[in-house]
């Protein structure tokens, strides 16, 4: 029975010590550690992708909290993360607007586009575009080399079978990091409501341009487009046209009118059933009219 | 005249060489050693090179093929390692020990750290580690020091059975480094007896036949000769490189010379130190296996480093491990400090330091 | 501060309650433990020196038993024999007759490497011991005539090698007892 | 002499003959886990050496002036791990407050020591192998260093497996369980190293 | 989360130790046999349903601040008896298993149940989960134990499955087969997940 | 005979017997130069005249746009008939001046100053600055800012660099055969406008005969040294030859030749400073070497700055096979043009031309770690490990591996078995570097 009662004298009293000098210890050691980082840390999305501009997610979550970083840079993370982090930090949301990359240059693709010299070099845009000013005829255009396809973290960047590069906007967080990643500066990270844009990014006059684009797709600085926006959102710079998305209104107006089909407009489509439609309806009106004419006729 | 030329960044001349140049020169700097090989150990030695080749080779076209990465196989890096994972084993061996061998050595040792370039580990060496660890048996017994062809040499070995009947079987091994171990480990042999032994081992007759390959071992340490016939073609070729070599064994030189001797400390010949550099895979090590570019430091100092560290742990092997022989393992360790030498000796750029 | 003296408690308690539980499964577990050790002990003993009956503990560095037979006499002794192999410590139980020749001897504790050096374990290895004197016992390898494991050298020699210093160590009695056993 | 001759020895068989990790197989979740940087290998490795040199002395003389006086060997593990558990937050508690940069580059590494087989399993070899008390704490702090040895070895490593093109499911712990096979097999070479 | 689930998700998809890779000590050390293997895997097991049953009745009681220190003493009072228990009953495996028992105390998967699930759940998830979480881990105990036995020794539990003249793949049953095999396994369930 | 050399380097083959026996030929006027306004290192020149204006040659048609920058002189006469991007050497395009010329080689008055010694060395200097002169070894630095110490830095040697380490080209070795008495004074005028000490000529032991007719010359002059150098690449880097010949080492990570108080010119950098003090005429010629297996007849041509390639080519009777690449300067350091209508310029030293197989380029390999980059990189940098980081986007670790310290020699994409880029991964990061520096 000694041996019970040792057992439990010692290890209890074992128990105690430790129990007491830890907690003399955390008190005489005590160091402040705020709660909200990690709370942060645990809601980011933990993909390091470095959006927001610090060293992994962890570095931004205590940014956040210490030194009072703005809580929508997160891209990837998006809307939930912002409202979760907000409500941490006790902050009102301000929802971001979900922006995607759009590429300024259309030019037919990697086997269609024109070259001024065969490249035999390493397969990066960024070391194509120094050897020699880069392989293809324009001085502005994509190299096709596909730095930004490597860059995206989200699969949303895909190549097409001419070797075009497609932003599949569902996938797209709006990181930003193909734009980083392309030497040509072709990539704009833009509000997914307003994806008018143009499709060339060449500043060389109209004729060069257009004779070094592989699609045909060059602007050429013919100012039409100008003049036809309802909102004066695009001016030229440097023979080439630029929106103002503040301005811009995405009514498509100057897509129709560009010579060249150098400017997208996402919702033509979706315009061109309307307008569909509404033609049918008119017709369906007048052919109504007619017979009705025809009844009024028959009538008399 | 063509309307587009290559454009391409400078240098616009390349010296002529390529991986595949270096590795089959490799493969050609080898033969001189396996047709020692076939000529003491009969063409079995031949065949079994022949299993570990087509063993590797096809190993490293399936997984690539399986990863759905280009086949890489006519570069000749699996040849070589199905070569030296052959040149490892004795000729004794059944079939099926150099194709496992072979198959490990690829696919453990190479290609799943992403292949070419990329492991850490020698090969054929891990491979050979592999098969010591396996079958420790087949890979230390059954030397077979000669074979008919080879008969008119007198092995220097069956010299050392003409000493007194009363020598226990200790030195029976087949192998001199194996009668070196016994020495050491056992205790059931007078001083005078054993420096009997060591003079004999010493001697420049068997210094002699360990030169030419009149002695047991495996398929491609036999005949220092021939090894060194093909390192001086890759070291002509620039393919290897002074350092790692002279390092490696100047250190075993040092090393057995100072705590070789069976007697106490500086109590060996002169002639001890290169005894154990032309015995056991040192030469086949230290010229073929410790060079392999992809396991060894790219700096010329971290060489230097490499090949000291080599010889230092061969010796400790030898003397006072549990094998008799050290190099593979050495080589081994050696390769897993690779990356910390490489990055601590790192040279400083040219020109003197700015203060 | 109280807090702390309430941490402290709890986990007293808990420190308490745990060792009080432990205590009792010891008070049940440990004489089944011992007897265990000791019947397992007892029947090496037994395996080694068949002829006695009844060991009788020595102690002394190492220290090792005296097996008696019915009639109390003295038939032999037993010892473990130790010694570091290839990886590990090799425990050897040695049964000898009173003039110091094997009588047989069991492997009680090793962790050589399996296939090789555990293979000592083997009865053909062990039974070959059986009947050797101190200055005999030598491995082959060593121009004796104790054949060593396939590979395992080390652990042979390592087997050997510890019987023998045990016996030199063991300062066992020499007086010829008159009752000779086999 | 004999004296520096057995310690000797001892270092050689914790270090390298019987290295903890590789060959004992204890300390393997830090073994994988904080070898993917060299700094916090080396971090951590110095955490691990201090700890279980510390781990090794108060558990030996829990054990020889308490346990085995009052014939309660059998509360061992528990008082042992909580030994253990008790210093390690101790230490980490103590570097926090007085070396913050320390804290930084080590302490961190702290809480994962307490689950680590290896400061637990040193404590429990101490005595099962009746070292003395020198030699326990020797023992300690020669299993730190292979322990730290070889974390560094495959920090170093696994930072140069950055940089290969291994199969993608082969990435992490699948390779790095394969480096440390590897390099198990190379210290084989170790083995029955006698002096 | 149904019960059933509960159960059943320590098997695969959550296994501790090809998913989790917790406790790679004692996965390693033991299976050099499949027998081996079933001891460590149950021993672990019985200490993870008992201390999981016990954290979730207590853990109402327990202070944050010692919750790890107070988890960490019932934990190891379960490895004490396990130890004692298989000392006196199984004393052959309690041998080749040797210290590997009571580090089942710092076996992360126990520690990691108690702090991630028992002290948050009620008794029968507890229960549940720690059966399942064991019984996970010794099924995969069990295909390691079973390669490294098949290939390092030829046999199976014991049983010789190849004629005498096979010569077994030592290094399997030794420390750099188990790292290997490991290796090998968790790159297969990768390349299995990724599949799917 | 006690060679002297650098540590590093390699031996390619040396191509020089197309052309290396062609005594240097005048090239006949061409009918339009291009004067590219960015032709050396530092700002641009500024044009002074508009499309039309009528100039002789050696007239000054673009001022120095800054203090590292130099004027542009017309190189024939005729009228100014464009303003506009041209094709430049490196393949970009470049602001130039198009010149038609009427034919007449109308040139501007040139005097002849025989005391030209006696000169003070500001006036040199400023002879020098004006007749817009460039080093015409390749980097292209404006000479007079070698030439203008800051405060504290003195220079006691001047370095002739006559190694032309580069294959293929031969520019430098026959004006040194044919204009060494001129080399020789350019030498003195640099030495005193430094007041420099000590000359010395560096030359390559595969110039036996410049080697010997320099020692001839200079049998009296003790102040003037000819160094014999080892036959190897690349012994023409100035960091490289400064250790040669005078075992002086330039400071790492940025420092510069007069930081161990030396000046390195090109030799023919020294001929272009002769004329222009002695006879202030300003830098619109230059000697150039076209070669290549494929041309017709590989020559030394002495031909106006701005003078279309094409033109040269044609003048070496075009090429015997479909040309694969077009190199202007050396192959080892010069840059691949897409096209042959592009001028020259004071730094173009070669123009040479391959076939399709000569200017095939194998595809990257992985790196093998041989470690040959290693071994002879003369900057002793690890370049595999630059171009890794670099391939990573680590520019922190390339800049600590030190990308900014690579001259961009070549060496190491030479010697690689594995085919890697290296020079051309070590671009981008000195690129990248040198943004983030600016940030
Ligand atoms: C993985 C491995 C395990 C080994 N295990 C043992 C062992 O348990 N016992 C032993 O005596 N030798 C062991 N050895 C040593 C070798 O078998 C070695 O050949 C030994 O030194 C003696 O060889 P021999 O018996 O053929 O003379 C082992 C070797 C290896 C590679
Ligand atoms: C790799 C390399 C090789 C060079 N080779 C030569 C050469 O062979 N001849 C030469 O005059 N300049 C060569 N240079 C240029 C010199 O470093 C230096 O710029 C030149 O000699 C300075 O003279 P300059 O200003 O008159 O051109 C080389 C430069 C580099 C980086
Ligand atoms: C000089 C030299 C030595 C080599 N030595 C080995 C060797 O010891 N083992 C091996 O497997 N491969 C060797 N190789 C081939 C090749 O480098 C090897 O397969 C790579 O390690 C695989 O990545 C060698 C190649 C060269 C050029
Ligand atoms: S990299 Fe570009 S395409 Fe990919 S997610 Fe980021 S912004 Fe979108
Ligand atoms: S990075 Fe820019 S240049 Fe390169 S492929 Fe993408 S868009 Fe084109
Ligand atoms: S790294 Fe730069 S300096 Fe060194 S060899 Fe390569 S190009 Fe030359
Ligand atoms: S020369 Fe090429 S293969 Fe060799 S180390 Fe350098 S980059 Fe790698
Ligand atoms: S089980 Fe995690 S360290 Fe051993």
């Amino acid at each position: 029975m000694s041996i019970l009662l040792y057992s439990i004298v010692t290890l209890g009293t074992l128990g105690l010590i430790y129990g007491l000098g830890l907690a003399f210890a955390s008190k005489k050691f005590h160091v402040e550690i705020d709660p909200k980082i990690e709370e942060i840390n645990e809601i980011l999305p933990g993909v390091n992708c470095g959006s927001c501009g610090y060293p992994g997610c962890a570095a931004y979550a205590e940014a956040v909290v210490q030194k009072g970083a703005e809580i929508n840079l997160c891209a990837p993370g998006g809307d939930d993360v912002l409202k979760n982090i907000a409500e941490i930090m006790g902050i009102e949301a301000t929802t971001t607007d979900r922006k995607v990359a759009i590429i300024h240059c259309q030019s037919g693709g990697k086997d269609n586009t024109n070259y001024k010299y065969n490249y035999q070099g390493i397969e990066t845009c960024k070391a194509a575009i120094l050897v020699s000013g880069g392989p293809n005829a324009c001085n502005y255009g994509c190299v096709f080399q596909y730095d930004c396809v490597r860059a995206c973290k989200f699969d949303a960047m895909h190549i097409d079978d001419n070797g075009m590069i497609i932003v599949d906007n569902e996938n797209c967080t709006g990181c930003g990091a193909c734009a980083i990643a392309c030497p040509r500066d072709l990539i704009e990270m833009v509000s997914i409501k307003k994806r008018v844009h143009i499709l060339c990014a060449s500043h060389d006059k109209g004729a060069v341009s257009r004779k070094a684009c592989g699609n045909n797709t060059a602007c050429i600085a013919c100012t039409l487009c100008v003049k036809k926006c309802p909102v004066d959102a695009i001016t030229i710079d440097d023979n080439l046209a630029i929106i103002d998305y503040d301005k811009c209104i995405v009514c498509g107006m100057c897509a129709d009118v560009c010579p060249t089909s150098a400017i997208f407009d996402p919702l033509k489509e979706v315009r061109a059933q309307k307008k569909a439609t509404a033609k049918a309806k008119a017709e369906a009106i007048k052919k109504k009219i007619t017979e009705q004419k025809a009844e009024e006729n028959e009538k008399d | 005249m063509n309307d587009v030329f290559a454009v391409s960044a400078a240098p616009h001349i390349k010296q002529n060489i390529s991986v595949s140049a270096v590795m089959w020169q490799v493969v050609l700097a080898l033969m001189p050693a396996l047709l020692i090989g076939i000529f003491f150990f009969g063409i079995q030695s031949l065949l079994l090179t022949l299993y570990a080749v087509v063993a590797a080779v096809s190993t490293e076209a399936l997984i690539q093929r399986f990863r759905k990465v280009p086949v890489t196989i006519s570069d000749g890096s699996a040849v070589v390692t199905g070569i030296l994972i052959a040149f490892n084993i004795n000729s004794s061996s059944p079939w099926w020990l150099p194709v496992i061998g072979a198959v490990f050595a690829i696919a453990i040792g190479k290609q799943i750290f992403g292949g070419l370039g990329f492991n850490i580990f020698n090969p054929a060496l891990l491979g050979r580690a592999f098969m010591m660890a396996s079958w420790p048996t087949l890979m230390t017994a059954g030397w077979k020091a000669t074979t008919p062809m080879s008969n008119l040499f007198q092995s220097s070995i069956n010299g050392l059975r003409n000493l007194p009947s009363n020598v226990p079987e200790v030195i029976t091994s087949a192998t001199p480094l194996g009668v070196v171990k016994a020495l050491r480990d056992t205790t059931q042999i007078s001083i005078d007896m054993a420096n009997t032994v060591m003079d004999n081992l010493t001697s420049m007759n068997t210094l002699q036949d360990l030169f030419w390959g009149n002695i047991g071992g495996v398929i491609g340490e036999v005949s220092a000769a021939a090894l060194l016939i093909g390192a001086a073609y890759l070291a002509w070729k620039h393919i290897i490189e002074w350092r790692i070599p002279v390092s490696y064994i100047g250190t075993v030189f040092v090393l057995t010379y100072i705590f070789g001797g069976i007697n106490g400390l500086f109590s060996a010949s002169i002639l001890l130190p290169i005894f154990h550099i032309l015995s056991g895979g040192l030469i086949l090590g230290a010229f073929f296996m410790a060079t392999d570019m992809v396991t060894s430091p790219v700096t010329k100092k971290g060489r230097l480093i490499f090949g000291l560290g080599c010889g230092f742990l061969t010796v400790v092997i030898r003397l006072i491990g549990g094998y008799p022989e050290g190099v593979s393992y050495s080589i081994l360790l050696m390769n897993i400090t690779v990356p910390l030498i490489d990055r601590y000796t790192t040279p400083k750029s040219f020109g003197e330091v700015k203060k | 501060m109280k807090y702390y003296f309430k941490l402290g408690f709890v986990l007293f308690i808990i420190t308490a309650i745990a060792s009080g539980v432990l205590a009792y499964m010891n008070t049940i577990t440990q004489p089944i433990i011992e007897e265990n050790q000791r019947v397992a002990q007892e029947k090496a003993r037994k395996e080694v020196l068949p002829s006695a009956i009844t060991f009788e503990e020595v102690a002394g560095d190492p220290s090792y038993y005296i097996g008696k037979n019915a009639e109390e006499n003295i038939v032999g002794y037993t010892f473990v024999a130790s010694l570091y192999g290839y990886s590990s410590d090799v425990q050897t139980m040695v049964g000898v007759n009173p003039d110091l020749v094997i009588v047989k001897i069991k492997i009680v504790s090793q962790a050589e490497t399996p296939g090789l050096g555990a293979n000592c374990e083997k009865l053909e290895f062990q039974t070959q011991f059986s009947g050797m004197q101190k200055d005999r016992m030598l491995v082959d390898k060593d121009g004796g005539t104790i054949v060593s494991l396939t590979g395992a050298t080390i652990t042979t020699r390592t087997i050997t090698n510890s019987i023998k210093t045990a016996m030199d160590k063991l300062d066992i009695p020499t007086e010829k007892t008159d009752g000779r056993i086999e | 002499m004999e004296f520096v001759g057995k310690i000797l020895f001892m270092a050689v068989m914790a270090i390298f003959v019987q290295n903890f990790v590789l060959m004992r197989f204890l300390g393997l979740c830090p073994y994988i886990g904080v070898s993917k940087k060299l700094d916090s290998a080396l971090g951590m490795g110095m955490a691990v050496i201090f700890v279980m040199t510390m781990a090794s002395t108060f558990t030996w003389l829990i054990h020889t002036y308490l346990l085995v006086p009052l014939h309660i060997e059998f509360l061992q593990t528990i008082a042992f791990i909580l030994t253990i558990a008790s210093l390690v937050q101790l230490v980490e508690m103590v570097i926090q407050k007085t070396a913050p940069s320390l804290y930084r580059s080590l302490g961190v590494f702290l809480p994962l020591i307490t689950t680590n087989c290896a400061v637990l399993g040193v404590a429990i070899l101490n005595i099962q192998s009746e070292y003395n008390f020198i030699f326990a704490i020797l023992n300690g702090l020669f299993a730190g260093i292979g322990f730290t040895l070889v974390l560094i070895l495959m920090a170093g490593i696994r930072e140069r497996l950055e940089r290969a093109e291994l199969p993608v499911s082969m990435k992490g712990m699948p390779i790095s369980m394969i480096v440390a096979g590897s390099m198990a097999l190379a210290f084989l070479g170790f083995s029955g190293l006698k002096f | 989360m149904t019960l059933l689930k509960e159960f059943t998700k320590g098997f695969i998809k959550e296994n501790p130790v090809f998913v989790m890779a917790l406790g790679l000590c004692p996965t390693l050390a033991v299976t050099s046999s499949v027998v081996n293997a079933i001891g460590m895997g149950l021993a672990a097991t019985f200490v993870l349903v008992f201390s999981n049953i016990f954290i979730s009745l207590i853990k109402n009681f327990i202070p944050p601040k010692i919750r790890i220190p107070a988890f960490i003493v019932v934990i190891a009072s379960f490895v004490t008896i396990v130890d004692m228990v298989m000392n006196a009953y199984l004393p052959a495996i309690h041998k080749s298993l040797g210290l590997f028992i009571p580090l089942i105390v710092v076996n992360c998967i126990i520690l990691g149940r108690a702090e991630a699930f028992a002290s948050k759940n009620n008794l029968i998830r507890s229960i549940l989960d720690g059966l399942g979480m064991g019984l996970g881990f010794t099924l995969a105990l069990v295909v390691i134990g079973g390669i490294r036995e098949v290939l390092g020794a030829g046999q199976f539990l014991g049983y010789n499955l190849f004629p005498e003249t096979f010569q077994p793949m030592l290094v399997a049953i030794l420390a750099p087969g188990a790292f290997i095999v490991m290796g090998l396994l968790m790159g297969l369930m990768n390349l299995k997940k990724k599949k799917n | 005979m006690g060679l002297k050399t650098f540590p590093g380097g390699i031996h390619p083959h040396d191509f020089k017997d197309f052309s290396k026996d062609k005594k240097i030929e005048e090239m006949p006027l061409p009918q339009k130069v291009v004067i590219p306004l960015s032709q050396h290192i530092g700002a641009p020149s500024k044009p002074i005249v508009k499309v039309g204006d009528e100039v002789l040659a050696g007239q000054r048609i673009a001022e120095a746009g800054g203090f590292v920058s130099i004027p542009m002189h017309s190189s024939i006469s005729g009228k100014v008939t464009k303003l506009a991007k041209f094709n430049h050497p490196t393949g970009i395009l470049v602001q130039g001046i198009e010149i038609t010329g009427d034919g007449e080689d109308r040139w501007v008055e040139l005097t002849d100053d025989s005391n030209y010694m006696d000169l003070c060395a500001k006036d040199m200097k400023d002879r020098i600055t004006a007749a817009g002169i460039c080093g015409m070894g390749g980097a292209g630095f404006p000479t007079h800012v070698k030439l203008s110490p800051p405060e504290g830095k003195t220079i006691d040697t001047i370095i002739l660099n006559g190694v032309e380490c580069e294959p293929y080209l031969t520019a430098d070795y026959r004006i040194m055969l044919e204009q060494a008495e001129d080399i020789i004074a350019g030498l003195k005028i640099l030495m005193k406008t430094v007041d420099a000490k000590n000359g010395v000529i560096g030359i390559e032991a595969n110039k036996p005969d410049a080697i010997k007719l320099f020692k001839k010359l200079l049998k009296n002059e003790k102040n003037i040294k000819v160094v014999g150098l080892q036959l190897k690449y690349p012994q023409g880097a100035e960091k490289q030859l400064i250790y040669a010949a005078t075992k002086r080492k330039v400071p790492n990570k940025g420092g510069l030749p007069m930081d161990v108080n030396v000046v390195v010119q090109n030799v023919g950098t020294a001929i272009a400073v002769y004329e222009a003090v002695r006879y202030q005429k300003p830098l619109v010629e230059r000697v150039i070497t076209v070669s290549g297996r494929i041309v017709k007849e590989p020559k030394n041509i002495r031909a106006r700055i701005g003078t279309i390639y094409s033109d040269l080519l044609e003048f070496c009777g075009s090429t015997t096979e479909d040309i694969g690449k077009v190199i202007s300067g050396g192959p080892m350091m010069g840059f691949a043009m897409p096209s042959l209508e592009t001028p020259m310029t004071k730094g173009s030293s070669g123009l040479l031309l391959f076939d399709m197989k000569e200017a095939h380029r194998e595809k990257e390999d992985v790196c093998l770690r041989c470690g040959r980059c290693v071994d002879i990189c003369p900057m002793y940098l690890v370049p595999s490990l630059i171009a890794h980081h670099v391939r990573n986007d680590d520019w922190n670790s390339a800049e600590k591996f030190g990308v900014m310290e690579c001259m961009k020699c070549g060496s190491c994409a030479y010697v690689c078995p594995s085919h890697i880029k290296l020079i051309q991964w070590i671009d981008i990061g000195k690129i990248k570097v040198s943004e983030n520096r600016q940030k």
